[in-house]
């Protein structure tokens, strides 16, 4: 139980640090320590087991759909890098107590530092690759986070989302590589992947898999050409840089090479990758390091090296440059992370860290010197110090390869080139800073920092020496734990000696320390006066090209979205039909089209004269449509009507009743809508370009085609027999079960009852929303006046035409003879509704009909005698009406639980009444009520609500007069309450 | 006859359809009334024509195929016809408010020409 | 067959026909008549003239064949007879109205000289 | 212990079902009508009565969760036959596996958008309750129905609802956008109608189970003119389902809807995707000389269109509602892509990642609302960018040159609080950037881990040429949502100096911290969720117990229907 | 159905259908907005008259309430169309 | 009385309408033809502010008897005109009719009588002067404007006055 612990502790204490008070200084770094502290000792306790066991794991079932299971492990290599982590991750707490200010909010900081240590010590103790790329992801976004922690700094944010990008996606393709690797190992257990080595390098997908895998570790480790986030990053708190950019998390990288270096490496692809990038970015990190004039920028390229001579040795497919690897790791992390403290030391005593600036400070800080001084010369490998031991392990690798002449010539060459470089760039930091001329350009009189805050780097510092002084004894066995699972269990033969006798390593090493010196003494004046702010000799600047890159992606991105992408709607529509249309051909085209069979009804010259007439009408309306409105409405009707004869013709009676009163109440609505849409005027010079003739021709090809398509399918589908149709079943049951003998009405009404509750709730959602929309309805500017027929009559001396607004109007003018008509009308109407829908369920007719007929009976009222009239008489709730429907629908259906049969069952009753005998009371009556008064009260509300736009138009011109302003109209008429509101109480 | 019918589902379709692709909304409003009639004759059209044949039980009269039209394609042209009004009646409606909004009848609320 | 439904037959095929008719003349009016107010005549026949044939017709057809009166078919003729008046009442004021409008060949409002 | 929970839930429904089927559809439409007869004026009853149809909504949602999921390896398939009529004769209802995970999610979703919108945007227009509730019945129907035709209704109201909601608040925008969502889908309405009428047509029957029995039955000359009608209904439903090139209404209509709204309108493409799938494993089992279905490669291709122009699009826009929109049709890309390869295994990572995705996808709707709320009280602008000019992609600032003296930026080196709304916001926000994009340690990680497992093939399956596609596509649109939203996040959050704190009403908070809590629930049980999910896959890809269950279902006898055999409503 | 009527209702049929294929001439060509309405009211009685024969025809009273129905509310559609000539909108 | 029954002519056309409708005498459906026959007219009351009154149902019965005549003459006039209008132009025109008649009922009956009478449409009808009349052929108009009021008007005025 101790294994997951720790992983547990680390994320449990982040969110108890999250919830600490803002500036809880203490507590949260007391907290972050001590967490840190008791992970470093569990991880401590671990390690006879690990040491014994070779590798200890805990499993618990994660994803067995997949075969996954969360699987902590710890080996050697996976123990020591937790211990760095844990370890590194208490004396960075420790340190970041006096590092940050007290008015910092550094709850957040040490939650994020606390979830950052959880999620690296999940990747060294992955026990699967997934789990390994879940946790690898989760270091780059708190990487992020802590990058980002003084947001309010443009750099800062600047290098964070660098940082990410660069990370996070890398650690995406890591994904794939290893779901490949995983293939190609047959499975994603470490064990696994780790014992197939030669499988997996066998495997066809082995190039990919190693290229995906590279990419994920270059970028994370900061290897060439991925190297240039690394020095953005240094826009985090120092701390961070210390333990996330030196110690820890750009060493993911490089573990991500060691933990599969049995399984990837010894190919020469591996080989040329690896050692490839390696070198270059050896070179590359220790040149630019020395002409860095951020101290912290020195340190980030000096990692950035020291990550590539770890690539380097890991790329040679050696066991024992594996070791020495290793070896480097460590070490890097304590002097890198000693020296990174000092450097935030120097900053935050100082107030810069500017390099042209530091000088002479050995006398005001006089330990801290040393400690930096000491750390320098561990990285610049100087003897009796830990950086000197892997460095010459690194020399002897890089001299006594056995490889091409090429390479065998090169590799010593970089390598003591980089010695040279690394010997300045410690120089720069271990004499340019503290000697020299006394310091005078500072923001802030250096000193000695407070006691405790260079406890954690003498701790460091004292490790340096320890190893460097006496490897084996202090380091050996755990370099040798450490180093085993690396190389696949047998440990080649090395000696941690600090003497090797005189030998070309030792020849390099002299020739890069003298070499160190030269240069930084010919070079060192003018760094340490003016410094420069680039690096010579080099052609790319990483960071430059990342976002040149990306505005390039975006310029680019945007310039496609805007060919692929369209916000206007005719192509949207053409598309839908095209893709269609051609769907539906492809699909037929499969099979090839065959004409049915069925007995053809005789053609009539009725139909035909009929249609002719129909399809004339749809032409012509199509063809009216943008500058004839009325008469295309007018044409649109003929097509309707048309439509109502065919259904009467094809047996359909119910079909043509609901055609008729759905004609009706359109046209009616259209005539409404029209009111408030100004006249367009014809012709404007578009008309006749080129380009919109080409769009015509093309939208008329695809309206034939599809047309003709439709017909096709219409042709071939009602010359077909329909041997499959369930409808006999209908036509047997609707009197015996259904209860009536109108089919089409048993249908909806009992058969398919609850579509019918669904098309009523359409019905009902629609008249709604009309009403919502129009509460708000603005007309256009033009349309707000009177409408001219009536702005004209009110010039003539003695007319008839007057609006039929008040009381008498009604009873006046040209309405008084039709409003007497039209009254006697609506008793006769209603009438004619209650015999429809009593009888629908038996013969033609029904709620609908009915509904539609008595709304359209009302319309003829307000036709007559205008909105203000009716309404003083007549309170008519058409919201009301739709609640109460769709409440009695819903309650008929729900009556059959009741009796425990399923909703909308239906039953007929057969009471018997005195007098009148027994009658059939079917269920579904109640339900066609409430369809009926669905209907009504939605086609009510959606007329009427159009209709009130008159009188909203009219009194807000009223207004307008009395103001005597002309502005005015436009708004009061949106601000007038509509009066048929179903919310008037 | 079935040719007429065909044809006649055809003709509505491709002028709805040519309406449909034009860039003021009312042609829209019209095109997409026109569809609906296309698409309700197109499912009236799947049950077949029959003529004297109306989906009216009567007793003596065998309750199949042959003698009665498919009342199914009818309950379903029935609430596709409901359905259609209620849409037209809103995209008529929102028409409207854009016609209020934009000052202009484009489909897309804004006068670029044709 | 007997004479007498013979007869029956033809009452009812001669309402029929001259139903047909009537509507016929009425339509070649609407189209061949010269101004708007005059073509407003002609539709009066199948308003009139035609459907009482047809109503008849149909009403006699029900009785002969089935025996039953249909009388509910004369509530036609009858409900025409209400309906028809107020469309036509618009129609002819509205053309009236949009005449004066135009300057047509059209009395001058009352109370207002020409 | 989830399964004895479970466990205990099934039994305790027990007896309701199967009328528990059918509540999902029945309640909300109760409410509905009562509360547009409650009318506009009572505010609190309106309020207390719509939470509490949702609330009973949920809590029937996850009933029928734990009840389909009872038995494990078993299917339990709940059918129910509204008007008590015998199958293929009347309308079926049919609650499998991935019907009852959809109404559940759709159920978590309703909720959090209503609380939200209980706070401010229920009172940009009227009969916001009424038609909210009608929302949710027409998706709960559509994820319910067994019945084409019935499905088309149930879109229809759907649709119709989210007409009203998507203008609800009215302006411009909204009114633009919903001319053009209504026109498209009206279109689609009719393509859909068309589709139904030609399976009609051939089959005979609407039941869904009942044409895909009769399938084999249908000669091969007929066979094309059924291909024909679903290639139709195909291009409806996905148009619905938001696929490239049928969905450039998706954005403006998503962005211009109000937060709650846009929140719930994630779930409409899920409908659209839903009807998809049933359809295609129902309809298009493979034939006889092959293993892929009909269009499959047409499926695969048409997503990963849609993502690839979602991530495009995402590149080029700033703005959070946009993005939003933009996931949704990365999301509904995705889908549909893998899709059409017909794995089982891809096809519950993909359930999965739908789970994940909408609940991420919702949340980011609604902070997107508080978000800019924010920004607007800071900088007294509205942000309403499209895709005119907006700024480069990487950065708001010029780039700085390189090696300047980090200490002569002035900002000092000390943090900023970050108040405690902003820290709720913020962490939302990350949550909803790791769902979409897929990053660990959310479920968005686990179910793109789950697809892209099973497409580079970790059973040994050889990988297609367009599988890699689709996984090279799935990587980079998870890097570019990654970028573009922490980007975005970055200019929303981290505000150098001077932001106006956000006023945030617990009511609002509320619904996001669910969400958000849901986004951790899936996560933790991720194990038992994909096994879940790769069961309904398993069934939806072999839909005989689907087919058998309906086929035997046998209405209740009763003294309408004398000659019925006995029978229960349920296998 | 005798032979006579059956002539009779196919004659009458088509004189309907013609007598619809004229009107509809007089509807495309107007030439005034009144004309168009006119036409439009005509074909509807037109329609109503085919109705009723094909009542006969099919032997049939299911098609009467069509036919009844044009009768109470087929005019709606031609007395807005014509009150909006009149008055620029339908409902004042 | 008035309040249930606020229209009884319409309630006893409503009544028979409903049996007519119904081609039955059965109980139950003359139950219902009452029952509708009365709750109609009260629903439709606040919109119907005019009372009916007629007397003289003998006139009215010749009136009817005298309008059906004249449709019928009226459309043969009318087909004839139609179908010689080639060779021979209509004399149709205006005319103005002076009404003496002013109850609303009154001239909506005489609106109704011209429509179902071919040849003759209703134009225009200002209170106080008169009634534009659009006829299809007159020769004489002074003598169709006294025709037209003793035929129609008066009868009318009998009626309603
Ligand atoms: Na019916
Ligand atoms: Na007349």
């Amino acid at each position: 139980m101790e294994i997951p612990l720790v992983l547990l502790l680390p994320f449990a204490g982040s969110i108890v640090a999250a919830l600490l008070p803002t500036h809880a200084r203490s507590a949260a770094s007391g907290f972050a320590g001590i967490v840190a502290l008791a992970t470093t000792v569990l991880v401590v306790r671990l390690y006879p087991e690990v040491h014994a066991q070779g590798a200890i794991e805990w499993r618990q079932a994660w994803l067995p759909a997949l075969g996954v299971d969360f699987v902590v492990r710890l080996d050697g290599l996976a123990w020591m890098f937790s211990l760095l982590v844990a370890g590194i991750g208490c004396l960075v707490a420790f340190y970041a107590r006096y590092y940050m200010s007290p008015d910092d909010p550094v709850p957040r900081f040490f939650a994020f530092l606390l979830a950052f240590m959880g999620a690296m010590l999940g990747v060294v103790t992955a026990g699967n690759l997934i789990q390994l790329v879940f946790f690898w992801e989760v270091t780059s976004i708190f990487s992020f986070l802590l990058i980002g922690y003084w947001y309010h700094r443009r750099d800062a944010r600047r290098g964070a989302f660098m940082a990410l990008a660069v990370t996070g996606g890398g650690g995406l393709v890591l994904l794939v590589g290893m779901l490949l690797l995983g293939v190609a190992a047959g499975s994603y257990e470490l064990d696994v992947v780790l014992a197939r080595g030669a499988a997996i390098r066998e495997h066809a997908l082995y190039p990919v898999i190693l290229a995906l895998v590279l990419v994920g570790a270059f970028t994370k480790s900061a290897q060439f050409p991925f190297h240039f986030w690394l020095p953005r990053a240094m826009a985090a708190p120092t701390p961070v840089s210390a333990y996330l950019h030196s110690a820890t998390m750009v060493k993911a990288g490089v573990f991500l090479l060691m933990r599969l270096w049995p399984a990837l490496a010894g190919t020469e692809a591996w080989f040329v990758a690896v050692g490839g990038a390696g070198a270059a970015t050896l070179l590359l990190g220790a040149w630019c390091a020395m002409f860095q004039r951020d101290l912290k920028g020195l340190l980030a390229y000096s990692t950035i090296s020291h990550l590539g001579l770890i690539t380097l040795l890991l790329g040679l497919d050696s066991p024992l440059a594996a070791v020495a690897a290793v070896f480097h790791t460590m070490n890097h992390a304590t002097f890198k992370s000693s020296l990174f403290m000092a450097a935030g030391i120097i900053d935050h005593e100082t107030g810069t860290r500017d390099l042209t600036r530091l000088h002479g400070l050995f006398r005001a800080m006089p330990i801290t010197g040393a400690l930096a001084i000491v750390a320098s010369a561990a990285m610049a490998g100087v003897p009796l110090l830990n950086g000197f031991l892997s460095k010459e392990m690194f020399f002897a690798e890089a001299f006594y390869l056995d490889a091409h002449p090429v390479i065998q010539y090169a590799l010593p060459l970089i390598a003591t080139l980089a010695g040279t470089f690394a010997v300045v760039y410690a120089l720069r930091v271990a004499y340019g800073i503290f000697f020299g001329a006394a310091p005078d350009r500072l923001p802030h009189a250096p000193h000695e920092p407070v006691r405790w805050m260079r406890v954690p780097i003498e701790l460091l510092v004292f490790t340096c020496i320890a190893v460097g002084v006496a490897p084996a004894l202090v380091i050996g066995d755990l370099l040798a734990t450490a180093a085993r699972p690396v190389v696949g269990g047998q440990l080649p033969p090395y000696d941690l000696a600090l003497w090797h006798g005189f030998n070309a390593p030792l020849l390099m090493s002299m020739l890069a320390t003298v070499g160190g010196f030269l240069v930084y003494r010919s070079l060192g004046r003018r760094l340490g006066s003016a410094g420069l702010d680039v690096a010579p000799f080099l052609p790319i600047d990483g960071q430059r090209s990342f976002e040149r890159t990306v505005a390039g992606v975006d310029r680019a991105a945007r310039a496609l979205v805007r060919r692929i992408v369209t916000r206007r709607l005719q192509p949207q529509l053409a598309w839908m039909v095209v893709l269609a249309t051609a769907g539906a051909a492809l699909a037929v085209a499969q099979t090839g089209l065959v004409w049915g069979d069925r007995q053809r009804v005789a053609g009539t010259f009725a139909v035909a004269a009929l249609w002719s007439v129909g399809a004339t009408s749809a032409v012509a309306a199509a063809w009216l449509a943008k500058f004839h409105r009325f008469a295309a409405l007018v044409t649109l009707g003929v097509t309707g009507l048309m439509v109502c004869i065919t259904f009467v013709y094809f047996s359909a009676p119910d079909l043509a009743l609901t055609q008729l009163v759905v004609e009706c109440v359109t046209v009616v609505l259209f005539l409404l809508g029209l009111r408030w849409l100004p006249k367009r005027k014809l012709g404007d010079a578009s008309e006749r370009s080129p380009r919109t003739r080409l769009r015509r021709a093309r939208d008329l090809a695809v309206a034939i085609v599809a047309g003709a398509g439709l017909s096709t399918l219409s042709y071939a589908l009602l010359t077909r027999p329909a041997p499959h149709s369930i409808s006999p079943f209908f036509l047997d049951r609707a009197l015996p079960e259904g209860g009536g003998t109108n089919v089409i009405n048993v249908m909806l009404v009992d058969f398919r009852s609850f579509d019918t509750l669904g098309e009523i709730t359409v019905l009902g959602a629609a008249a709604l929303t009309v009403y919502a929309l129009l509460r708000r309805f603005r007309p256009p500017r033009e349309a707000v006046a009177l409408p001219a027929q009536q702005r004209l009559s009110l010039g003539e001396a003695a007319t008839d035409l007057v609006a039929p607004r008040e009381e008498a109007a009604a009873l006046t003018g040209y309405l008084k003879v039709p409003a007497v008509l039209a009254r006697l009308m609506l008793p006769l109407a209603v009438m004619v509704a209650v015999y429809l829908f009593l009888r629908g369920h038996n013969l033609p007719g029904g709620g609908f009909v009915a509904g539609l007929v008595v709304a359209i009976a009302f319309i003829m009222q307000y036709l007559v005698a205008g909105a203000s009239w009716i309404e003083a008489r007549l309170t008519l709730n058409p919201a009301r009406w739709i609640a109460v429907g769709l409440l009695v629908a819903v309650a008929t259906g729900a009556g059959a639980w009741v009796a425990g049969y399923p909703f909308l069952t239906t039953h007929t009753a057969h009471p018997e009444i005195p007098l009148l005998g027994r009658i059939a009371l079917p269920s579904a009556l109640f339900f066609d009520v409430g369809v009926f008064s669905v209907v009504t009260g939605s086609t009510l509300l959606v007329l009427l609500a159009l209709a009130h736009q008159s009188i909203r138009a009219r009194r807000a011109q009223a207004a307008a007069r009395d103001a005597a302003s002309p502005v005015a109209s436009t708004t009061a008429v949106a601000a007038l309450p509509l009066a048929v509101a179903a919310d008037r109480r | 006859m079935e040719i007429v019918l065909s044809a006649a589902i055809g003709i509505l379709g491709a002028s709805g359809i040519w309406l449909v692709l034009r860039a003021r909304t009312f042609q829209v409003l019209m095109g997409l009334s026109l569809v609906s009639y296309a698409v309700n004759l197109f499912l009236f059209s799947m049950g077949s024509l029959s003529i004297g044949q109306e989906p009216i039980v009567t007793p003596g009269i065998p309750a199949d195929l042959a003698h009665y039209t498919d009342p199914m394609v009818q309950a379903l042209v029935l609430t596709a016809i409901v359905i259609g009004f209620a849409t037209t009646a809103l995209f008529l409606v929102v028409l409207l408010a854009l016609r209020g909004l934009a000052d202009n009848d484009h489909v897309d609320g804004k006068d670029e020409g044709a | 067959m007997s004479a007498g439904v013979t007869l029956a037959d033809a009452i009812i095929a001669f309402l029929l026909v001259a139903g047909g008719l009537f509507t016929l003349v009425a339509a070649i009016g609407l189209v061949r008549l010269p101004t708007f107010f005059i073509r407003m005549h002609p539709p009066a026949i199948a308003n009139t003239l035609a459907v009482w044939c047809t109503a008849l017709a149909v009403i006699g057809y029900f009785l002969a064949h089935e025996g039953r009166v249909a009388l509910y078919v004369w509530l036609i003729p009858i409900l025409l007879s209400i309906t028809a008046p107020i469309t036509t009442a618009f129609l002819a004021r509205a053309a009236l109205f949009r005449e004066r409008q135009r300057g047509g060949d059209v009395p001058p409002p009352p109370g207002r000289q020409r | 212990m989830i399964a004895t929970l479970t466990a205990a839930v099934a039994d305790a429904v027990a007896p309701l079902m199967p009328h528990l089927v059918v509540a999902p559809v029945v309640i909300p439409l109760v409410a509905a009508a009562a509360l547009l007869a409650i009318g506009e004026g009572r505010r609190g009853l309106l309020v207390a009565g719509s939470l509490a149809a949702m609330a009973v909504t949920l809590a029937v949602a996850l009933a029928l969760l734990a009840w389909v999921d009872v038995r494990g390896a078993t299917p339990v398939i709940a059918v129910y036959l509204p008007a008590n009529w015998d199958v293929p004769f009347g309308i079926v209802l049919v609650a499998d596996r991935l019907s009852a995970l959809m109404l559940a999610i759709t159920a978590v979703v309703a909720v959090c958008a209503l609380v939200f919108a209980v706070a401010r945007w229920q009172r940009a227009g009227v009969y916001f309750h009424p038609l909210f509730q009608l929302q949710v019945m027409g998706i709960n129907g559509a994820f319910l129905t067994a019945d084409l035709f019935n499905l088309f209704v149930f879109v229809e109201v759907m649709l119709t609802a989210s007409y009203a909601l998507l203008l609800h608040g009215s302006g411009r925008a909204r009114v633009q956008a919903g001319l053009h969502y209504i026109a498209v889908n009206l279109v689609a309405s009719a393509l859909f109608l068309l589709g139904v009428a030609m399976i009609y047509g051939i089959a005979g029957t609407l039941g869904m189970a009942d044409v895909a029995q009769k399938l084999p039955a249908i000669p091969p000359h007929d066979r094309g003119l059924l291909y024909a009608g679903a290639a139709l209904l195909g291009v409806a439903l996905l148009a619905k389902a938001a696929v490239w090139p049928l969905n450039f209404w998706l954005v403006p209509a998503y962005s211009a809807a109000a937060a709650p709204v846009a929140a719930v309108f994630v779930l409409l493409t899920k409908v659209g995707f839903y009807a998809v799938l049933r359809l295609w494993t129902l309809f298009l089992a493979p034939q006889a000389d092959s293993t892929t279905r009909f269009g499959a490669d047409v499926l695969v291709l048409m997503g990963l269109a849609t993502v690839v122009v979602a991530a495009l699009t995402m590149i080029a826009s700033r703005n959070v509602r946009r993005l939003a929109a933009l996931a949704t049709m990365m999301s509904a890309g995705t889908l549909v892509a893998v899709l059409g390869f017909g794995s089982a295994e891809l096809l519950g990572g993909a359930l999965y990642y739908l789970l994940g995705s909408t609940l991420a996808v919702a949340t980011l709707f609604l902070l997107a609302d508080l978000i800019e709320r924010a920004r607007e009280k800071g900088t007294g602008a509205t942000a309403d960018e499209g895709l005119v000019a907006p700024p480069p992609f990487a950065f708001d600032e010029q780039p700085v040159a390189s090696g300047v003296n980090l200490d002569d930026e002035e900002a000092a080196l000390i943090g900023q609080p970050i108040p405690i709304a902003l820290a709720f916001l913020g962490l939302a926000f990350i949550v909803c950037v790791l769902l979409i994009a897929g990053l660990p340690p959310l479920a968005g990680f686990l179910a793109k881990f789950t697809m892209l497992a099973v497409l580079v093939g970790h059973d040994g399956a050889p990988t297609s040429s367009l599988g890699w596609a689709v996984v090279v596509v799935l990587i980079l649109s998870s890097l570019v949502a990654l970028l573009v939203l922490v980007r975005t996040g970055i200019r929303y959050f981290w505000v150098p100096q001077g932001r106006a704190v956000p006023h945030l009403a617990v009511i609002e908070c509320l619904p996001i911290g669910g969400l958000v809590a849901g986004v951790v629930c899936i996560t933790v049980a991720g194990g038992p969720i994909l096994r879940y999910t790769t069961a309904a896959a398993t069934h939806l890809l072999d839909p005989s117990a689907y087919v058998q269950a309906v086929a035997g279902t046998k209405a209740t006898p009763g003294p309408t229907q004398p000659s019925r055999a006995a029978g229960g409503g349920t296998r | 159905m005798s032979p006579l009527v059956a002539t009779a209702v196919a004659i009458a049929l088509s004189c309907y259908a013609l007598a619809i294929a004229l009107a509809f001439v007089r509807l495309l060509r107007g030439p005034a907005a009144q004309d168009r309405v006119l036409a439009l009211d005509f074909l509807y009685i037109n329609g109503m008259l085919i109705v009723l024969v094909l009542g006969v025809r099919y032997g049939s009273g299911m098609y009467f309430e069509s036919a009844l129905l044009i009768a109470v509310v087929g005019f709606v559609g031609s007395a807005a169309l014509a009150k909006f000539l009149l008055r620029g909108e339908v409902i004042e | 009385m008035r309040r249930w029954l606020p229209a009884p002519l319409l309630s006893a056309s409503l009544f028979a309408m409903w049996l007519v409708l119904q081609g039955s005498l059965a109980p139950a459906d003359v139950a219902l033809a009452a029952l509708l026959a009365i709750a109609i007219p009260v629903a439709c009351a606040p919109l119907r502010p005019l009372p009916v009154r007629v007397r003289h149902p003998i006139v009215i019965a010749r009136l009817i008897l005298v309008v059906g005549y004249d449709v019928l003459l009226s459309n043969l006039a009318v087909a004839v005109g139609v179908l010689k209008s080639p060779w021979r132009k209509p004399r149709s025109a205006f005319v103005r009719i002076p009404l003496d008649i002013t109850d609303p009922n009154a001239l909506a009956s005489l609106c109704m009588i011209t429509t179902v009478v071919p040849g003759t449409v209703w134009t225009e009808y200002v209170d106080g002067h008169g009634l534009l009349l659009h006829v299809f052929d007159v020769d004489d108009e002074a003598s169709f404007i006294v025709a037209f009021k003793a035929r129609y008007e008066r009868p009318l005025k009998e009626i309603f006055e």
